[in-house]
């Protein structure tokens, strides 16, 4: 055992993993994106965006976060991505694969998303000292009892994001309801 | 002694969690082949039993017994001829049976095979363990879909329907083990996999018996989901060959089919080790809250040696029992020799067991104690994956629907009872 | 070796959230452009666990949750749509999504 | 790739191309498309584990929902009735045991006894009482591999091993006594070649005590087995009425509640002289016929054991001339074959070869039922289907 890497990790000070895992991470995460909005089949799209989420799953990884990602490997990587390739299979893209892939206004879009993306660039280096780290990172280990804390509270007290939760489900549940009846053929 | 083993040796936390790069790796690559050649002794031990279940012998040829079928198996699937159909997406076709072995590998990363013999302890352990076996259904579909033709894609829509609405009653199940973790002194919980063993230590309980009958019932629903998850008998409607031919990788063949293999056996020795770690005690031995003394612990700590001492019997019961035909001889003497090296290590064992009752804090005791970890462990799980050959020499095949009413009218109603049973019991007893 | 800093995850965040943006406004499959909003969701997820980090404390977390919360709910009715859309016009593209011009 | 839509255009171009007449099936696409009314065409063999050989279906799917079935054969098909023009009644006798090659020994016996009647003479009571036993035995041996191939079909393994070892026996039998195994050419026309050996009778009834357990032990595996129960019970239903309008026989018939069979209805061989029942069905489900058919297989071991215990000497030849010339005429005689009725129907110009021949194979019959018994169940129910009717591609194709 490195004892001085231990020391470091207990006070929760070190970071998880080189900078050379965030670079890789990152890279993927941005490439496969790019991929995801080029490429022509949706197929291919949906597993370059199965690389992206699985990516920023790392990253949330290395950003103390590892209850962020478990859910998203469970819920987007396991989940949602099932679902949209179920719809890719049922929907006829053996046709769009063979049309254009951008529509006649791309400039104008293209235009546009470089804009925001100056805004970005702008926002980042101008307020560069606005992000620098406010409070000690949190520890990892208990995590998931924290968060837990939150959304469900403690003995005899409400958490601060109960009633929020609570919410979520019900909106889950209208997601459910809702898309149940709109793929019915007869209700 | 090299410092990095010592350091290793002297570590009570696993190499993921120290920080220990080194031993991480050496642990990754021991694991991939361990799980690698786990993987073809099922395959051997599956077509034994299986045959033996059928009053057939298996096979006999390759090897004494047939014990080197699977690896003639292997070598003929490597040579063979690598067929992509024309109409089917070649990349995807290639990526599909890299991402069911990817899921069915990563997963182990977090099996506890011993209170520090795991790659890492995940904070998440569990919650890891059944999203990344959750992604083994993109292998599936994208296979079913890459292959361009109707049978795997039917298969697909089969096998991805299903895993997926196991999925629920499954989790379920694994959330009332988890919530069973919680009862104790500070009331929290843990998703650890080594910290739900831990828990089971402390409360001097197997989960499975635990508010009986509640924890036998999750982990009966488990067992059945996770049957229904690995695509097996009764509940392979995805690779029911007297349907759909062969279901998703009807298209498949040579390496390619043999990584699907690879990985639904994989992906079946996984999803026991979450049975086992949850229900079953993980790496505990058995009783250790009754039979607590010194003396237990050195019996228990001999079972690893007298069971390859068993083996290696039965291996020389068998080159005695063989044809004395010239034919035979060359597979005697390597039944021998196999025989003869599962005695050596039955000896180095013994050895160890009992070097290892003298001192408490050597070395010998510390590898005695690992072995025992994962003897009881890997036996555990071999109980499981023995239910699987059995459960498929017995059973007929359901049908989809009868699949998927089984999955969302019987196991999701049990599964959620039995959640929140075990969350009212819970609370009444603390 | 620079550090990691919160900076950089924003970068990273930021592009994804340009790449998302793009892939809305210029692809004419549903699909994709359903996916480019997962894109979206999970760009501003990074921000909000990166701030999390930053600010040493869990809320950006918790709403991280929400969110692939709110993105399940999404993509399911999304998706639902898509498939009521898919079976009345057998067409998945956007631009051919023009009922309301009439 | 859309399952869907590609699937009807390219099966609407092919449709031109194709010679099959599918508009009884209305399989026309639709003029619109929903997303899960679409309907897949798939084809299940002639290559496929559970057609029981060369048979071709083609299925219309909605999802995994039947909507309609038609049979593709001919796969097998050997011309065995125009060969019958061209060869004497005697040389013609093997190739019966082609056609339900798995139940060879009844073939023979329909044949034999069809030109039997034809030319009016009858086999001695001995060769009558051996044609029973094996008979019987191959009924007991057909039904085996039924069920061993039918429970595959459901995803049972073990029992199709656990049969065909035990068929194993009934196979020693039939090689002890004629030197072949499965397509035996046990009889001949006027009676029986080859006199038993000696331990026949032994050999059979040891049979009858080994094989008494067996089906218990099958029972035990499926009977109960709620797998297996579900996976039959209310699938492949066919009422009485409509069997009985498609000339649908044998156990399929029976399982419907029609109590028809040719060894009770139509006395041959020495069947009137035994005591035996004849099971029924009431629901004409699969289960059912699995219940008739080893409800049967028991009563053919009543029959051999009353058989075998009552085996009369005397000759086991009839008198027939070395030149089988049947007189001008035309015969049909039809028995009950372990898939059904089994009949030959011959017309003899009064020379040494038969002028027509025509052969009512049951299996072929049997099959039409598949479409009406399929409908509207699922993929998985078809094959359940085609493994209960219990169809010889042989015999179909003839």
């Amino acid at each position: 055992m490195n004892p001085g890497l231990n020391a470091a990790l207990n006070s929760g000070m070190a970071p998880v993993a080189t900078p050379w895992f965030f670079y890789a991470l990152a890279g993927m995460a941005v490439v496969s994106a790019l991929l995801v909005i080029t490429l022509r089949n949706a197929v291919h799209a949906a597993l370059a965006l199965i690389v992206t989420l699985l990516s920023v799953a790392s990253l949330y990884l290395m950003l103390y976060a590892p209850f962020v990602t478990g859910v998203q490997i469970v819920v987007y990587a396991g989940g949602i991505m099932v679902l949209f390739l179920f719809v890719i299979m049922l929907v006829n893209i053996e046709r769009s694969s063979k049309e254009h892939r951008f529509n006649r206004i791309w400039p104008a879009g293209l235009a546009a998303a470089c804009a925001l993306l100056a805004l970005f660039v702008s926002a980042f280096v101008k307020g560069k000292a606005l992000f620098a780290d406010r409070g000690m990172p949190l520890p990892e280990s208990s995590n998931t009892q924290q968060i837990a804390t939150m959304l469900y509270g403690e003995a005899g007290r409400m958490g601060q994001y109960t009633f929020a939760f609570e919410i979520a489900s019900l909106l889950l549940l209208v997601a459910i309801l809702g898309a149940v009846i709109m793929t019915k053929k007869k209700i | 002694m090299p410092n990095f083993i010592m350091s290793y040796l002297g570590s009570t936390v696993t190499p993921g969690e120290a920080g220990n790069q080194f031993w991480a790796l050496i642990y990754v690559l021991i694991i991939f082949a361990g799980v690698s050649v786990a993987v073809i002794a099922m395959n051997w031990i599956e077509r034994k039993a299986l045959a033996h279940f059928q009053v057939r012998l298996g096979p006999m040829r390759v090897g004494p017994h047939g014990l080197l079928q699977p690896i003639a198996d292997a070598v003929k699937l490597m040579l063979k001829e690598d067929i992509i159909p024309a109409e089917a997406d070649q990349f995807v076709f290639w990526v599909a049976p890299l991402i069911g072995l990817l899921a069915a590998f990563t997963v182990y990363t977090v099996i506890p095979f011993g209170p520090s013999q795991a790659v890492s302890d995940m904070n998440i352990g569990i919650l890891f363990m059944l999203g990344v076996s959750s992604l083994g259904v993109l292998g599936v579909v994208v296979a079913g879909w890459a292959s361009n033709s109707h049978y795997p894609l039917i298969g697909a829509l089969r096998s991805s329907a299903q895993m997926v609405s196991y999925e629920v009653a499954m989790g379920l199940a694994v959330v009332s083990a988890i919530l069973m973790t919680s009862m104790n002194a500070s009331g929290t919980g843990t998703l650890s996999m080594i910290g739900i063993v831990q828990a089971q230590q402390q409360q001097g309980v197997w989960f499975i018996f635990k508010f009986f009958p509640l924890g036998l019932l999750a982990l009966v629903i488990f067992a059945i989901a996770m049957i229904a998850e690995t695509n097996r008998a009764p509940f392979d409607l995805a690779e029911a060959e007297s349907e759909l031919t062969a279901g998703y990788h009807t298209e498949y063949s040579g390496l390619r089919w043999s990584l699907f293999m690879l990985s639904e056996y994989a992906a079946m020795i996984a999803v026991s080790s979450i049975a086992v770690t949850l229900w079953l005690g993980g790496w505990m031995r058995p009783f250790p809250n009754l039979l607590h003394a010194p003396a237990w612990d050195f019996i228990f700590s001999l079972f690893p040696g007298l069971t390859f001492l068993g083996l290696a019997a039965i291996a020389f019961i068998g080159t005695a029992r063989m044809p004395s035909h010239s034919f035979f001889k060359i597979q005697c003497i390597g039944l021998a020799v196999f025989a003869a090296l599962l005695g050596f290590i039955a000896l180095l064992l013994l050895v160890a067991a009992v070097a290892g009752r003298s001192a408490d804090t050597s070395l010998a005791a510390r590898f005695n104690e690992g072995i025992g970890y994962v003897y009881w462990f890997v036996l555990k799980v071999a109980v499981f994956m023995y239910l699987f050959i059995w459960y498929r020499a017995t059973w007929p095949r359901y049908r989809f629907d009868q699949l998927m009413k089984i999955g969302w009218k019987v196991m999701l109603p049990i599964s959620l009872g039995v959640l929140v049973l075990t969350a009212i019991v819970g609370v009444i007893a603390s | 070796m620079v550090p990691i800093t919160t900076l950089h995850y924003l970068v990273v965040a930021a592009a994804l959230f340009v790449l998302g943006v793009i892939g809305v406004l210029i692809r004419r499959n549903v699909v994709i452009v359903l996916m480019s909003i997962e894109l979206i969701l999970n760009a501003v997820n990074l921000n909000l666990v990166a701030f999390s980090r930053m600010w040493g404390n869990l809320h950006g977390q918790v709403f991280a949750i929400f969110i692939i919360v709110d993105a399940a709910a999404e993509a399911a009715v999304g998706l639902g749509i898509l498939i009521a859309f898919f079976r009345n016009k057998e067409t998945v593209n956007v631009d051919e999504i023009d009922l309301l011009k009439w | 790739m859309s399952v869907y839509k590609d699937d009807q255009t390219s099966d609407a171009s092919n449709r031109e191309h194709s010679s099959l007449d599918r508009s009884h099936l209305d399989l026309d696409t639709p003029d619109k498309t929903y997303l899960d009314s679409n309907e897949l065409i798939i084809n299940m063999g002639p290559q496929h584990p559970a057609t029981h050989g060369v048979l071709r279906v083609i299925l219309k799917l909605d999802g995994e929902k039947v909507l309609g079935t038609e049979c593709v054969i001919g796969y097998l098909h050997r011309g065995v009735e125009k060969i019958a023009e061209n060869r004497t009644y005697t040389m013609f006798a093997p190739y019966v045991d082609r056609m339900d090659y798995v139940a060879a020994v009844s073939n023979g016996l329909g044949y034999c006894e069809a030109v039997e009647k034809l030319m009016n003479v009858e086999a001695p009571p001995r060769a009558k009482y051996i044609r029973v036993i094996l008979t019987e035995l191959q009924r007991i041996a057909s039904h085996q591999i039924w069920l061993g191939t039918h429970a595959l079909d459901i995803g049972a393994m073990t029992p199709l091993f656990y049969t065909f070892r035990d068929r194993e026996e009934i196979l020693k039998i039939f090689e002890k006594y004629c030197g072949a195994r499965l397509t035996t050419h046990a009889f001949r026309i006027g009676g029986c070649q080859y006199e038993t050996y000696a331990g026949f009778e032994k050999d059979v009834k040891n049979f009858l005590a080994f094989f008494a357990p067996k089906i218990d032990e099958y029972e035990a595996l499926l009977t109960t087995n709620r797998i297996w129960v579900e996976r039959t019970r209310n699938v492949g239903v066919i009422s009485a009425a409509d069997c009985v309008a498609l000339g649908v026989t044998g156990p399929v018939l029976r399982a419907s509640g029609v109590k028809w069979d040719l060894r009770k209805a139509q006395p041959y061989a020495a069947y009137a002289e035994f005591d035996f029942e004849i099971p029924t069905g009431t629901n004409g489900d699969t289960y059912d016929r699995y219940l008739v058919r080893m409800e049967e297989m028991r009563q053919s071991m009543r029959i051999i054991e009353q058989a075998v215990n009552g085996i009369p000497e005397g000759p086991i030849m009839g008198k027939v001339p070395k030149v089988i010339k049947p007189p001008v005429g035309e015969i049909y005689h039809s028995i009950e074959a372990p898939k059904g009725e089994l009949g030959y129907f011959i017309v003899s110009d009064g020379s040494t070869q038969p002028y027509r021949l025509r052969v009512r194979p049951p299996s072929f019959v049997n099959l039409q039922a598949l479409d009406i018994m399929v409908r509207g169940l699922l993929v998985a129910d078809v094959v359940a289907v085609i493994g209960t009717i219990d169809i010889v591609l042989g015999e179909v194709d003839r």
